[in-house]
């Protein structure tokens, strides 16, 4: 929950409560969520201090899990996931026998947020999968023939993994993020194949000689923003409370170059073109920045 | 069929395989049977009537019927796990569940559930007939009213020869075979379940040679519980 | 960094039987005194008796409603029998999932207890305040609203625009001025 | 959930256990009388039925099939190795608490209980064998006492695999027990038919089960099967094999 | 695959590793752990952080070397499974889940019979230690996540801990920390012959505290142990595997003490978590 301010000011717009019925901002945040966000949003501020198109702190850290084959942990503001990609032998389709497997999978649990129940992945859970899965096939982030072994017989299924530890708001980008820099931390032992099996050399040194990384096309990375309240003002990179009084999200998701690769505006609200603009100007910037910190 | 006429297990045309059967073998249940039809072993257990699981099944004047069936993994010769929903269980439940239902006087335990729990221990052929018999058992163990007593035979066409009471051998070999579940008092037939190809008049045939097979039943049935009930009797008057 | 100086953890030994009484987040097990919570420890003195150990509680645990707490609620569903309930906040702290209430007719004000329309006092969407007068069944607590500063707080008229009581059972809608009939809390 | 016992009744059983004397008249530490049968089901390699006064009765079977060789591809062991995978299931009929998933959690805890004891390494998710590194102290066979090195039919292609499964048709308190006595029995009543193994040439091997009911092999190791005796805790006392 | 998730290969298995011939894996004859540095009786270095997921009532982090999980605590909230009869105490679920990348051989996103035993014995290594009479009608759901797992006793040992200490930050009242400790008993020593009736000749077995996954690749039994090192009483003891009486009793001792060590690590978090609190306000 958001850090608690002071009692709010007993005379609040389009709250006629008589003066004697004041509340703590915590209580008057559960009761009226949508009121308690008017009073900032018009003074341009969010409740845990951000100004509306400022970002959370965002860190990524590589090779968290070694018996993943590549691995990375994403944290932004409360939100932190954790990405392991596993690479495993498997028999290539017949449409497509020189073609590798990459199949990301996000999972919410229930163990990141007290709204998510055990059982089966929820509907947002597969939302932001197949999303994820649209962006890696579309816009051809690796070249599925670069994990052939042997042609119709064996290629590498790259399993994509995302577990989200904790879920405070926008877990596309964070999953994305996490996808991404999880592919380029990924080393694969090269492969020998004799009759039918797969063989790679152990040992502990996994050095350039004896595995190779992916090498990775286009690194895709989204912004997302959420559109407030009738006066659908926008909100960057919203929190868990945020994204629940919504009206709308629109989600841009840019690579290196600078090319769009996905957008997605999704919600009741209808906005105008001009929102649209500032929406992609605001996700290059928030790109850039971005990847610097990946690249650290 | 070898030419003295007797079947592979040296049985005559219109005999029964041998069948043992005890009631109150579960300590834990309210009625409990356990009956040997041949190889085949069954273990029927009655809890109720009680308070239904699922509120919503509830029936204001009467008491719903449940059959569930559990087979032992190792019942068969080859060894095999079969699911809770398997197709063929359930279908097995459910035509138990219809041949008790007009016997079971359901209306005396309004808003209530009687569960029929059936454990399969080995299969030698004839399992639905063998729970039917063991299923009325451990009904009447469990002091649940009930108009008649329910028994149930197989009846089959083996190379050219009406037989009662087919073994599994018997059964594998694509004879056509029908069981009835029948009431022996008011002669009335609850189920009658067939599946494979039978010419018309042959049927005939085969339903009064199953419904004598029942009759037969019904006197072991009734004698077992009877002499449980001498038991209980003397048990009680000493 | 230097920690806290008196901060315990549960299962730590604080003090003896005889020399203490076992307070709020303690508890005591074979003449000894152990804490429960994460805390600071705190020995408060009374006149006379023994001093009583405490621990003052450092992370909330997540509000739970018990007997005679006070607790804010959201009317969900209404019947004539009583009003179905999500209660949100107890005794000013919320809850991080609502806990289910029910509000039944007789418990609705302690005059005329035969006479109520539950309808005529509660209407789904309504906030109303209200008191825990026991654990209830298996699904909900059961809540009362029969004291004067218990009972609406905030409600939303037919019209949209929101209610100002006017009276203990009368609410005024600010829009419309329409009256609509509420078991109204009196403002404290 | 477990019968429900009036507060008088469990004071009742209580005080009787302080002075030692049991609600059905046992002293604490003794056991109710156990009467084990073998040979009761037909179809099997080897069963038992175990039955134990006051309604416990579980019915345990072993069949011996021939199956895949399970390979660890870590470590590569586990090639010249049979196994044995165990399954306790409690019968809806058994007791009132087992109606419909009600017995799903017990029967996972008891399945587990007993891969573990039988073939320890049940910690990695496939159930494996007990693994010897060839070169590595070889430790005794398995925990379960049993030498799955002799179930062995070919190694790395073909192997028994013994598929020990616990079927519970009365419940009257202390599966564990009855069990493990079951199994140890279904174990010994155990027997497998001989196998002879033809070496084509070139790694190429066939073998031919012999099916003749007189010339089987027996399990070996069987007499270093564990047993298992329950201890309740009641008030500060320990009793054996309580009721409920 | 189920629907639910994006579908993959129906069969996936991983590669053969063929290791080179001079290639030397660590066999317990040499009388030295995996790890050179750590002697038999040395835990590895707990790294040990609450308040890591922001909407739980209660986190906690533990990071053993390369074994790491997270724990969630929600609670007390409303009981949601349907058809649950009033109930005076609280109620505790448990569940734990395996990351399918946590362990060398993949694991599946379905829970698997061995998550629910051990989901199992957590609440019943936990549930001893919390005062579930105060929370009449409600339920406490602690949730475990293995991002990775160096060894299965060790993982289940620093389940119980963090689950511990997740509870204590939730503010729920307990009776004591509960700290998991895990140990393996492995032959050590060159004179051991293969043939069954010489092994009882040759040396005990050596106690090995917190053993690693390839440690455990040779263990003949092994122990974990739930402790109240406060109170001193044990919630929990789970040994599989053959090993005499004595040595069983002796490793029984070394995981009390190791716990008692392991309690100063939960303490210091908690507090730590205290001095969070104040700087954030």
């Amino acid at each position: 929950m958001s850090s608690s301010t002071t009692t709010t000011p007993a005379a609040v717009n389009g709250l006629a409560t008589s003066p004697a019925f004041t509340f703590s901002a915590s209580t008057f945040q559960k009761l009226h969520p949508t009121e308690f966000f008017r009073n900032f949003v018009s003074q341009g501020v969010r409740p845990d201090g951000r100004l509306l198109s400022s970002f959370r702190p965002t860190t990524v850290h590589y090779g968290v899990i070694t018996t993943a084959n590549g691995s990375a942990m994403v944290r932004i503001g409360g939100t932190t996931v954790v990405c392991g990609v596993k690479a495993e032998v498997a028999e290539p389709k017949l449409d497509s026998p020189d073609q590798g497997y990459l199949v990301p999978n996000v999972d919410l649990s229930p163990i990141c947020s007290n709204t998510f129940r055990p059982g089966p992945p929820s509907e947002q859970a597969q939302v932001v999968s197949e999303s994820i899965n649209r962006v890696l096939k579309e816009s051809k982030v690796l070249d599925l023939k670069d994990l052939c072994i042997e042609e119709g017989k064996a290629v590498w299924a790259l399993w994509i993994d995302v577990v989200c530890v904790s879920y405070d708001g926008n877990i596309y980008d964070a999953a994305l993020a996490s996808v991404m820099a999880a592919l380029k931390n990924v080393r694969i032992r090269k492969p020998t194949y004799e009759e039918g099996v797969v063989k790679v050399p152990g040992g502990e040194a996994a050095d350039d000689e004896n595995s190779f990384k992916l090498n990775l096309a286009r690194t895709p990375l989204s912004t997302s923003f959420v559109l407030f309240d009738t006066s659908l003002t926008l909100l960057t990179d919203p929190n868990f409370a945020e994204e629940s009084i919504s009206q709308g999200q629109i989600s841009v998701t840019i690579d290196e170059q600078g090319q769009l690769c996905a957008i997605s505006k999704v919600g009741a609200a209808s906005s105008s073109q001009t929102l649209l603009k500032q929406c992609v100007e605001r996700a290059r910037k928030r790109n850039e920045e971005l990847r610097s910190i990946m690249n650290q | 069929m070898a030419l003295t006429g007797l079947r592979i297990d040296g049985r005559r045309p219109g005999e029964l395989r041998k069948i043992t059967s005890t009631t109150s073998v579960l300590s834990q249940a309210d009625g409990s049977a356990y009956l040997e039809h041949g190889n085949t072993k069954v273990l029927a257990a009655v809890y109720g009537p009680r308070e239904a699981r699922h509120r919503a099944l509830v029936v204001h004047d009467r008491a719903i019927l449940n059959v569930e069936f559990n087979v032992a993994p190792f019942s068969t010769g080859e060894r095999r796990r079969r699911t809770k929903n398997d197709k063929r269980l359930l279908e097995m439940a459910s035509f138990i569940k219809q041949s008790f239902e007009p016997v079971v006087i359901a209306a005396l335990y309004p808003r209530s559930q009687i569960d029929i729990y059936l454990q399969i221990i080995q299969q030698d052929g004839g399992i639905l007939q063998a729970c039917i018999n063991a299923a009325t058992l451990a009904l009447i163990d469990a002091g649940i009213a009930m108009t008649d007593y329910v028994c149930a035979c197989t009846a089959g066409w083996v190379e050219r020869e009406a037989v009662i009471d087919l073994n599994h051998i018997e059964e594998s070999s694509d004879t056509s075979e029908v069981t009835i579940a029948m009431l022996p008092k008011s002669n009335k037939v609850t189920l009658a379940q067939m599946e494979s190809r039978l010419h018309v008049d042959k049927l005939e045939e085969l339903l009064s040679l199953a419904s004598e097979g029942c009759k037969q039943i019904h006197q072991v049935l009734d004698k077992t519980i009877r002499d449980r009930a001498e038991d209980l009797a003397q048990k009680m008057a000493v | 960094m230097a920690l806290v100086a008196d901060a315990v953890v549960p299962g730590q030994r604080l003090g003896h039987v005889q020399e203490f009484n076992a307070g709020v987040g303690t508890y005591s097990r074979q003449d000894f005194i152990y804490a429960s919570v994460v805390g600071l420890k705190k020995i408060t003195i009374e006149n006379n008796e023994l001093p009583t150990m405490t621990v003052e509680r450092e992370n909330t645990q997540s509000a739970m409603p018990d007997i005679d707490a006070i607790v804010t609620c959201k009317v969900v569903r209404v019947n004539p029998r009583f009003a179905a309930v999500n209660i949100m906040v107890v005794d000013g702290k919320p809850c991080t999932d609502d806990f289910q209430g029910i509000i039944r007719v007789q418990d609705v004000r302690a005059t005329e207890k035969d006479k109520v329309k539950i309808y005529n006092s509660f209407r789904p969407g309504d906030i109303v305040r209200a008191q825990v007068i026991s654990l209830g069944d298996a699904r909900s607590y059961y809540l009362s609203t029969a004291a004067n500063e218990l009972g609406v707080i905030f409600g939303t008229s037919v019209a949209g625009g929101s209610l100002v009581p006017i009276s203990w059972q009368e609410m005024q809608c600010t829009k419309t001025k329409v009256i609509e009939l509420r078991k109204c809390a009196k403002p404290m | 959930m477990p019968s429900l016992i009036s507060p008088a009744e469990r004071d009742y059983i209580l005080k009787g256990i302080e002075c030692n004397v049991r609600a059905d008249g046992r002293q604490r530490p003794d056991y109710r009388e156990v009467t084990i049968e073998t040979g009761v089901v037909s179809q099997t390699s080897g069963s038992a039925r175990v039955r134990i006064a006051g309604g416990t009765d579980v019915l345990v079977s072993v069949k011996a099939e021939i199956g895949p060789v399970q390979v660890d591809p870590e470590t590569g062991d586990g090639a010249d190795k049979g196994q044995i995978v165990c399954n306790v299931e409690c019968a809806p009929s058994a007791s009132q608490q087992f109606e419909g998933r009600g017995a799903d959690d017990l029967n996972n805890e008891l399945t587990q209980m007993m891969s573990r004891f039988l073939s320890h390494n049940t910690n990695t998710p496939a159930h494996k064998s007990s693994s010897t590194e060839a070169g590595a102290p070889a430790a005794p066979a398995g925990p379960g006492g049993i030498n799955l090195s002799k179930l062995c039919i070919i190694p790395g292609q073909q192997c028994w695999v013994l598929f020990v499964d616990a079927l519970v048709m009365d419940y009257g308190g202390n599966l564990m027990d009855a069990i493990f006595m079951g199994t140890r029995a279904a174990i010994y009543d155990t027997r497998i038919p001989k196998t002879e193994v033809q070496d084509l040439g070139d790694g190429q091997f066939e073998f031919e089960v012999l099916d003749d009911a007189e010339d089987t092999d027996i399990v070996e190791g069987r007499e270093d099967m564990p047993i298992c005796v329950t201890l309740n805790k009641v008030s500060d006392h320990f009793t054996i094999l309580s009721l409920e | 695959m189920d629907r639910k998730r994006v579908p993959g290969p129906e069969l996936s298995v991983a590669p053969l590793v063929e290791y080179p011939s001079d290639f030397k894996r660590w066999t317990p004859l040499d009388e030295i752990r995996h790890d050179p540095k750590r002697q038999p009786e040395d835990m590895r270095p707990i790294y040990l952080k609450t308040g890591l997921i922001s909407q739980a009532n209660g986190s906690a982090y533990i990071e053993l070397e390369k074994t790491k999980l997270a724990c969630g605590v929600y609670g007390p909230r409303p009981v949601k499974k349907v058809g649950q009869v009033f109930s005076g105490k609280g109620v505790l679920y448990c569940e734990i889940k395996f990351a399918t990348f946590s362990c060398a051989k993949r694991r599946t996103n379905i829970r698997d019979p061995q998550e629910r035993e051990l989901s199992q014995i957590l609440s019943q290594a936990l549930s001893p230690a919390i005062q579930l009479d105060k929370l009449p009608k409600s339920a406490i759901d602690i949730y475990i996540t293995v991002l990775e797992s160096d060894g299965w006793g060790s993982c289940v040992a620093a389940a119980i801990t963090a689950a511990s200490v997740a509870l204590a930050h939730a503010g729920i009242e307990m009776l004591d920390l509960v700290a998991g400790c895990s140990a393996a008993y492995i032959q050590t020593g060159p004179s051991i012959s293969s043939s069954k009736d010489s092994i009882a000749a040759s040396r005990p077995p050596q106690i090995f505290m917190d053993a690693d996954l390839e440690e455990e690749k040779y263990e003949q039994g092994a122990i974990v142990l739930a402790y109240m090192p406060s109170l001193n009483e044990v919630t929990h003891v789970l040994q599989s595997g053959k090993a005499e009486g004595s040595i069983i009793s002796q490793s029984v001792e070394h995981c009390m003490e190791a716990c008692n060590k392991i309690y100063a690590v939960m303490h210091h978090a908690l507090l730590e978590s205290i001095n969070d609190n104040k700087e954030a306000l």
